[in-house]
Formats: C-alpha cells, sequence, structure tokens
C-alpha cells in the first residue's frame, strides 16, 4: 500500500541521482516529476523493470497523497 | 460602423507565431481568423530561416567539391550558378509554403489577406472590415533594423536583398557579427567572396558561451574570414564601384556590397497596439510568462515579445497560448530552455544555460564545465571538422548548458535540449553509451567524462 | 611451471569490449594487463566501424559532386582515386589508434602483445608467460563468417578485403543485405559499381522495423542498387573475369567480386574457454544478465556474448564489468536500448523495440504508432532526402521505439536513445519544439503528432 498516512516530510532540497549502489534507478523525467509532484520517490514502489519506477508510479503515489486527509492547516 | 465577423480567437500575423497558434487552436476546436498582410509563413519560411540554409547547404555542397581531394575524390568546381541556387533555394521554399497553406486550410482556419490594425483590444479591422475575437493574438513579428543614419539601398542591404541577389559579390562587408550576420558570411564566403565582419561587441555570436564565440572566431580565421570585433560603425559612402565603410576607429573598408545584419526590430508601429493600451518598450510588447499583455484577452507572440528571435520559439509560444486560451493551463516556456543554431561552416549550437549565466545563477564555484574535443571523435574527423561540445553543470546537480561548435553539430541541439530540460545529470546520461561512430557520440563522450568516467578523452 | 604475474583484472582481447573494460577499470585504480594479438582497437577501429565510415564519407562526396547541379553549384566529378579514397581511410584509423595507444598507456594499463589461451578460470598464457587475475574477461570478438562450402579467396572476399580493395569494381555481388552488407552495397554503389544484393530473409535490414526494411528497400530502388530478397546462395565460381553466383531458385548472377557479408561469428575456437567450463553456444560465450559466465570470476563482453554485435555495446558492456567488479553495482544494460544504425545513404537508424516487438510485449491493440515524412521537413527538403520518424509507443504509455530513415538520421538515434531509455512519453518530447529548420526536428514533430497536437503535419 502507498504510505499515504505519512506526514508530510521536509522535501529534500533535490532528488539525487541514484544510479549504482543498489537502488533502482529513476530517470531524469521520473525524478523531476517527482520533485514538481512533491512525492518522496523512497516511499514510491516501482512498477517497471528491476523495480524501476515509472511515471505512472509517480501519479499514482502524487494521486494518494491528494486523497489523503490534509494535513492541519 | 464597418460590418463585423466573430471568432473565437484573431490572430495578426501569419509568422511561425501566428500560424502555429492558429493550427493549435483549431485542432482544439476553436473558430480562427489569422490576417496577413502578405504570405503565409511569415519572415522564416520566405526571408528567413528557409532559404538562408537552402543557401547554406548550396555553401556546403560547394566546400565539399572544393575540399573532396582529401577524401580520394576528384572533383571540380567550375563554378556557382546563382540562377540555379536562386531556384533551388525558391523551389524549397515554395513547395513548403504550398503545404503549409494545404494545412491552414485543411485545418479550417480563415485567412483574411490584408494589412490589419487593432482597433479595440478584441477586433482587428482589415480594408474597413472588423474581424472580433473573443481572444486576440498579435503576432506582426519582426524586420530588419538598421542603425541611425545608416540607409539601406543601392549596395547598402539587409538579409532580404541578401537572399535575392543575382550573383556572388567578390567582397563584403557585413555589419553585425549575430546569428545572421554569421550565417551569410559562412555562405558568401563558401561561394568565393572576400568577407569582412565588423562588430561592435567584444565577440562574434556574442550572445553565446565565450567559448563558442572564440571557437568560431578559430574557425573562421581558419575560412579566411575576416572579423575586426569591438568596432564600431561610423558611416558608409557608396558609388557605382561599391562601399567605402568607416568605423569610429578611424579605418576604412570597401567591398562591392554592404549587408547590414544588426538585429531585428519588432514590427509593431501604427498598427494600434499602444493606441489599445498594450504595455510596449522600445516597440515590443510586454506579456507576463503567459503572454498575456493584461489588457482584455490579448496575447503576443514571437518576434514582437522581447527575447529569443527564433521560429521555432514563436512555434512554442504560439501553441502555447492557444491552448492557454482554450483552458488547458500549459506550462510556461523555460526561455533559456529553447535551442539556439547558428548554420554557419561550423555550426554554433547551444541550449540551456552559458558558463557565464550558470555562474551568476548559481555561484562562482558551484558551476563545473566539461569540453570535449571533437578531436576525439571519429566521425568528426571523417568530416574533417574541428570543435567541441562543452558541458555546463550545477556542481552535483544536473547539467545546465549544453554547447557546441563543430560541422553539423546544429543536429545535436535536440538531444541538448531533453537534457537540459529533463534537467538530467551527467550520470543518466553517460549510462548510455552513444552510437559509434558518429558525431552525437561526442555529447556522450562529454556527459562520461562530467561524470567521473571519461571513455575516449584524457581527463 | 611458467611464471607469472598477477593482475586484478587480466582482458583477453583489446576491442571495443575490453579496451573499454580496460581503461574504466584503470580509472577505478585496479591494475590490469589486456591481452592483443593483433592491435589495439581491434574490429572496430582497424576492419569495422572507422575504415567502413571512412569510405561511406567519400561516397557521399560524391554523391555530392554528382548532384551538386541541383543545388546550384557546377561541379564535375571527375572520378574516384581508390588510392587517395586509401590513405584517407588509413590517415582517420591512425590517427585514433595513436589516441588510443595514448589513452590507454596513459591510464597504466599494461598491454601484453600475443596471442592469449585461457588455461584456468583466472590465468590467461601468452606465449608461454602466464598472466592472473584475481578477474578475467573474456573480449576476444569476432570474425567475418561465410557459408558451408563458401570459400573466401580470390575474387570471392569479405570485409576485410573490401576495406583495402585498391580499385572500385564495375560490379559487385554483395551476399547478406544486413548492416555490413548494405553499407558496402551503399558506398559501392556511389562509387558507381553495378550492386546487386542477395538476401535470404524476405527484406533488407530485416532485424529493423519492416517499416524501415521497406523505405530502405524504396530508397536502393531509386539509387538503382539491384537486390533479391528470400534469395538462397547456391554456390559461386570464380575465374581471372569474375565470379557467377548461383542461388537456389536456378538464377545466376555475374559480377567482378562477390563479396561475403553473411553475419560475423565469435572468435572463441580453440583459446581454451569450453575447457575451462565456460558455457558455450554455437561458439558463443554465455553470461547472465551482469555478463558472468558463472565459472570463477569470469566475464565476458562484445562481440561474443550473444546479442547485438556493435561496438559502442562492446563500451558499454565493458564499462559496466568494470564498474560490477570494482563492487559499484551498475544497473544491467537493457539490450533494446542501445541505439543501432546502419551508415547507408539513406541511413537507417533505431533504438528500442519495432512494432511488431512492442506488440508482442504490450498486446496487439496496445501500441500505437505514428510515422512522420521527412517530406514536411525542411531541412531534409534542403538535403533533397526521403525517409521518416516512426515512433512506437505503449498505449497511454512511454515512447518505447524510434525509427528513422533519412540522409544524416543515424545522428538522431542518440536523442532517441534518451526518449527510449527515460521511458519518455510523447507529451514530454512534444512540449520541447526543436530547432527549426533542423533534421532534428522531424523527431520533434512525430512526438507532437503521437502526442495529438501535430505540427507541421496532417494526421
Ligand atoms: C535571414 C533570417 C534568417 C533566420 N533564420 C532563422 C533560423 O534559422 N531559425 C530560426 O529559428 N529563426 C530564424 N530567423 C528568425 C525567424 O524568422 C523569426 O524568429 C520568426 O519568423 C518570427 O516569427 P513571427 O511569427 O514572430 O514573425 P514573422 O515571421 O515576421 O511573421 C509576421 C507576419 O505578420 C505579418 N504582418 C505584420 N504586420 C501585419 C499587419 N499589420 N497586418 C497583416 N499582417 C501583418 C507579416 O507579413 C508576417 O508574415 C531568421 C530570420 C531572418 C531574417
Ligand atoms: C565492416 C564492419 C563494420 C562495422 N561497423 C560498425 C559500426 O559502424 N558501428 C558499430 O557499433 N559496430 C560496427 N561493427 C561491429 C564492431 O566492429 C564490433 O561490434 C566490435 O568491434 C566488437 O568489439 P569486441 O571487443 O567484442 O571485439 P573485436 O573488436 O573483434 O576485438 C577483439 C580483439 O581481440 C583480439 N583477440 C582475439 N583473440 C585473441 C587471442 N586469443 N589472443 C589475443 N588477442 C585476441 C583480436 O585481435 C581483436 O583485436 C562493424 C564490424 C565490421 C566487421
Amino acid at each position: 500500500e502507498p504510505a499515504t498516512e505519512k506526514p508530510a516530510a521536509p522535501e529534500p532540497a533535490r532528488e539525487r541521482p541514484t544510479v549504482g549502489a543498489g537502488t533502482a534507478y529513476v530517470t531524469p523525467l521520473v525524478r523531476k516529476l517527482a520533485a514538481e509532484k512533491g512525492v518522496d520517490l523512497s516511499t514510491v514502489t516501482g512498477s517497471g523493470v528491476g523495480g524501476r519506477i515509472r511515471k505512472q508510479d509517480v501519479e499514482e503515489a502524487a494521486a494518494a497523497q491528494q486523497a489523503a486527509p490534509a494535513p492541519a492547516a | 460602423m464597418a460590418e463585423s465577423q466573430e471568432y473565437d480567437i484573431v490572430i495578426l500575423g501569419a509568422g511561425s507565431g501566428g500560424y502555429a497558434a492558429a493550427l493549435r487552436a483549431a485542432e482544439l476546436g476553436m473558430s480562427v481568423a489569422m490576417v496577413e498582410a502578405d504570405k503565409v509563413g511569415g519572415t522564416c519560411l520566405h526571408r528567413g530561416c528557409i532559404p538562408t540554409k537552402a543557401l547554406l547547404h548550396s555553401a556546403e555542397v560547394a566546400d565539399t567539391i572544393r575540399e573532396s581531394d582529401v577524401f580520394g575524390i576528384k572533383g571540380t568546381l567550375d563554378g556557382i550558378d546563382m540562377s540555379g541556387v536562386s531556384s533551388f533555394k525558391d523551389g524549397i521554399v515554395g513547395r513548403l509554403y504550398k503545404g503549409l497553406q494545404g494545412l491552414v486550410s485543411s485545418r479550417k482556419v480563415e485567412v483574411i489577406q490584408g494589412w490589419g490594425t487593432l482597433v479595440s483590444p478584441d477586433t482587428v479591422e482589415v480594408d474597413g472590415k472588423r474581424y472580433t475575437g473573443k481572444n486576440v493574438i498579435l503576432a506582426s513579428g519582426s524586420y530588419s533594423k538598421t542603425l541611425p543614419g545608416l540607409e539601406i539601398g543601392g549596395r547598402v542591404i539587409t538579409s532580404e536583398q541578401a537572399l535575392e541577389l543575382d550573383f556572388v559579390p567578390q567582397s563584403a562587408i557585413v555589419l553585425g557579427g549575430g546569428v545572421i550576420g554569421v550565417e551569410f558570411a559562412s555562405l558568401w564566403s563558401s561561394f568565393g567572396t572576400e568577407v569582412t565582419i565588423l562588430e561592435g561587441l567584444p565577440n562574434l555570436v556574442p550572445n553565446e558561451d565565450v567559448a563558442l564565440s572564440k571557437g568560431l572566431e578559430r574557425a573562421f580565421r581558419k575560412r579566411k574570414i575576416a572579423f575586426h570585433t569591438s568596432t564600431m560603425f561610423s558611416g558608409v559612402e557608396q558609388d557605382e564601384n561599391g562601399v567605402t565603410v568607416t568605423t569610429q576607429d578611424g579605418k576604412t573598408y570597401q567591398a562591392d556590397l554592404l549587408l547590414v545584419a544588426v538585429g531585428r526590430g519588432p514590427a509593431t508601429d501604427g498598427l494600434g497596439y499602444a493606441e489599445q493600451g498594450i504595455p510596449m518598450e522600445r516597440g515590443f510588447v510586454l506579456t507576463n510568462e503567459r503572454l498575456h499583455t493584461g489588457v482584455g484577452n490579448v496575447y503576443a507572440v514571437g518576434d514582437i515579445v522581447p527575447g529569443l528571435q527564433l521560429a521555432h520559439r514563436g512555434f512554442q509560444q504560439g501553441i502555447f497560448v492557444a491552448e492557454e486560451i482554450a483552458g488547458l493551463n500549459p506550462p510556461p516556456i523555460v526561455e533559456s530552455g529553447i535551442p539556439r543554431v547558428t548554420y554557419s561552416e561550423p555550426n554554433v549550437a547551444s541550449v540551456g544555460l552559458t558558463e557565464a549565466q550558470a555562474k551568476e545563477t548559481y555561484g562562482e564555484d558551484k558551476v563545473v564545465t566539461l569540453e570535449y574535443n571533437l578531436g576525439g571523435n571519429g566521425k568528426s574527423q571523417i568530416l574533417q571538422t574541428a570543435g567541441f561540445v562543452k558541458l555546463v553543470r550545477e556542481q552535483d546537480g544536473p547539467i545546465v548548458g549544453v554547447h557546441m561548435l563543430g560541422a553539423r553539430l546544429g543536429e545535436l541541439v535536440g538531444e541538448g535540449q531533453l537534457i537540459v530540460n529533463w534537467e538530467a545529470y551527467p550520470e543518466d546520461v553517460a549510462a548510455l553509451v552513444h552510437g559509434h561512430p558518429t558525431q552525437d557520440e561526442a555529447l556522450g563522450e562529454a556527459a562520461l567524462a562530467l561524470a567521473g568516467k571519461p571513455l575516449h578523452s584524457h581527463n
């Protein structure tokens, strides 16, 4: 299940590329989209080859975040 | 009161910006009237991008023949047949013009032939007839500027006349070392003209990264294209034998012709813009980042909007405004992400920030650059072209600028455009080893080196 | 027992795969011995990619001169000077070879000159001397195959001899319409040779999307390059006047030469691989997706590993294995994401899945394709080249294949590579209006059309 209950954690200033070191590779487009939508990629499960995070995964995570109750303003 | 017809959008000017807006708006189901005094296609198609690139290709053909020996091909350059060159150019323009007309009519855009003026924030008048739009897009484009006291006529010409010459000048002075000046200098030189460029700023193509300027200057020196930078025009005389240009440092230059290529001014005079309260500055139309003028539903696109004067910027802005009007809420266009190509020999191509701009943006010590010399690139060696690919990145961040010099490298700017606009890191590009042996590989090699894993390079 | 030296890595073969591994490993601080019987650079540099592309450029120069009239340039093609062509080619190879040698020695890679064999899973023996590696990389490359009963010699040649010809054949039969066959057919035809291609499969470049095959066939027909597909070789006779080839349908073909271009076999015979238990199939070395053979610390890269036989695949695999050994855990290489270019006139270039492969992967009705014809592309019109860009996307998903046909389009495959490997959607590309007027713009226009917002196209 997407971690929709997570309180909005402070966003990292910028996602770093995660080539190598065992982490799934994230394409620039996905990284950019995640930054735009405020999605923390470490919470997203990739549905692509080898667990690669796809654009759809980020969009779903963003939609789920939106659907989640808004934090008290 | 004049008779009046209503549209979703009325567009004033059918150049790159205007017709792109019209085509996109029509696709989105809107009714569109597009007013054009001359020909659909505007500057770019009829007296800009396309005819110059046709001439530049003829120039490339001449160079290829001249240098064919190097490749083991025995060829003789018997001459430049300017009427043949012109009919080639005119054929290209004609075919594309026909295609564009077909496209415009197939999308049911109504083209109003005639000179239009903005008579109210929602109305353009043409020959006493009024065309009212729920939205109006100003797209009247640009014209060749000159300098105060420098009159165009006779042997003093602008790009319009230069494109129509029916002879190859023996010698020419080009006033202005920007894109247009450099392109004509390049093609004339290939045709055998002795060319001298005069440029007021310290470098040729002064808007580019200084590495590109220096590289182009080196290449032009090798090609024996003379140029004098930091050199201010002071006056010109002409008679039946030629022109004599004097510069502020007291020097004089003589040639058959003077090409004035000192930039393009906005074609906005006497069109009623100011009268309707459209905000203007030095003739340009001011807009917000959504290309809205702030008056009624009036938008502006293309060369009349301050910024890069490029056809594809006009396309992109035209599409943007059509989508904006349709309520699609498109993301604003990032001006620095628009690619720029000078189609001279060698090509100059760039997208994103120059090194200097990047340092301004991120800080002097937060920018890393890398130059990959084409000497290491097999295909460029085969083409016998010198040059380089320079990448500019934010330290530990994405590539923010791609700058290239070399024959044919203009074609690589699309890849650069993806890299910069998609905010790719050097590692992202480096992971994708490029096709061998291409020139495109130089971009890949530069990324490999910048990612700290140089392959065919010595850093 | 022979004397023995120890290294972090011992590499057998200094071609594209081997030397890329060596360079990257050395960068990562490992000690490397690279065994090479012939010349560092291997097939690609000395008798593959580079010399063929040099000849293809000479061919382009010849074509340019022949067609110069079209562009208004008066030129005469006086002849092909094959000794000049050869010295151009040899000069390019020589310069790049020198550069590569400098690179290899500057990175402190030890090159062992001589014929190596694998004598144990961690040891290569050369002239009785043993070189032991904590890791071993097999990179012995490939050779020109022939068919059973088809002996190479005299007028029956492979690409190696074809590259060294000191004359232009009047006529040639090319057996095999794959990349190498098509490239030689193209360049010989430009030099004036009457060429006939015989191909057993139903299409030229049969590994490409069928649209590219058909397009290339159309172009070759126009160029008067004869070809017979679905045509099986049965035998050849030669005498001092030429060759006579018979095919299984009973037809005969005569020419000066027969070029056998039926593929490349793995150069693995007698090198001790099988003896050391390395898993093999039809001479190829089998590995897992991390290029490990499953035996000891033995890896394999390049043409001996089943898949695309391309230099940059070798580079990418070599870099991968070096990083794998260094513990960097690089992501596995996606074979379909490697770009493929046939440098004939016109170029054939592709990356990602063909339409057929995409349908297999995603389902017959889950794939959308779009073809953008170069007829709408200004720069291609200027170059007078026909062709198209075909995009294949997963329905509602990313672009999974880019397929291109046309002069010079090989240079655009890098952009295609980013698109496919970064899983871009048509909208992502369409948002970035490409530089005008470039050929690269055709890729942008195709994306615009596929995103449902065609600009210069009629769909
Ligand atoms: C020599 C040269 C070479 C160039 N090369 C390139 C290149 O290679 N690549 C590139 O990207 N850009 C190039 N450009 C620039 C490019 O041509 C312009 O950026 C582009 O044409 C701008 O489009 P636009 O729609 O703003 O204006 P325009 O193309 O100038 O179109 C404006 C149209 O509006 C019409 N119009 C104006 N006022 C009225 C009126 N009152 N009533 C009716 N109609 C009116 C005009 O007749 C014209 O057709 C070149 C320009 C020149 C001069
Ligand atoms: C005519 C032609 C054109 C081509 N054009 C292109 C192109 O344009 N683009 C492209 O990407 N690819 C092209 N290729 C393919 C490309 O050349 C190969 O994919 C590439 O060279 C493979 O690299 P490799 O390292 O696997 O093997 P190779 O380059 O074959 O290198 C193997 C090396 O190992 C050495 N070796 C073998 N056995 C031993 C031994 N026992 N002891 C010591 N040394 C040994 C050989 O001498 C050789 O130097 C072309 C090939 C040909 C033939």
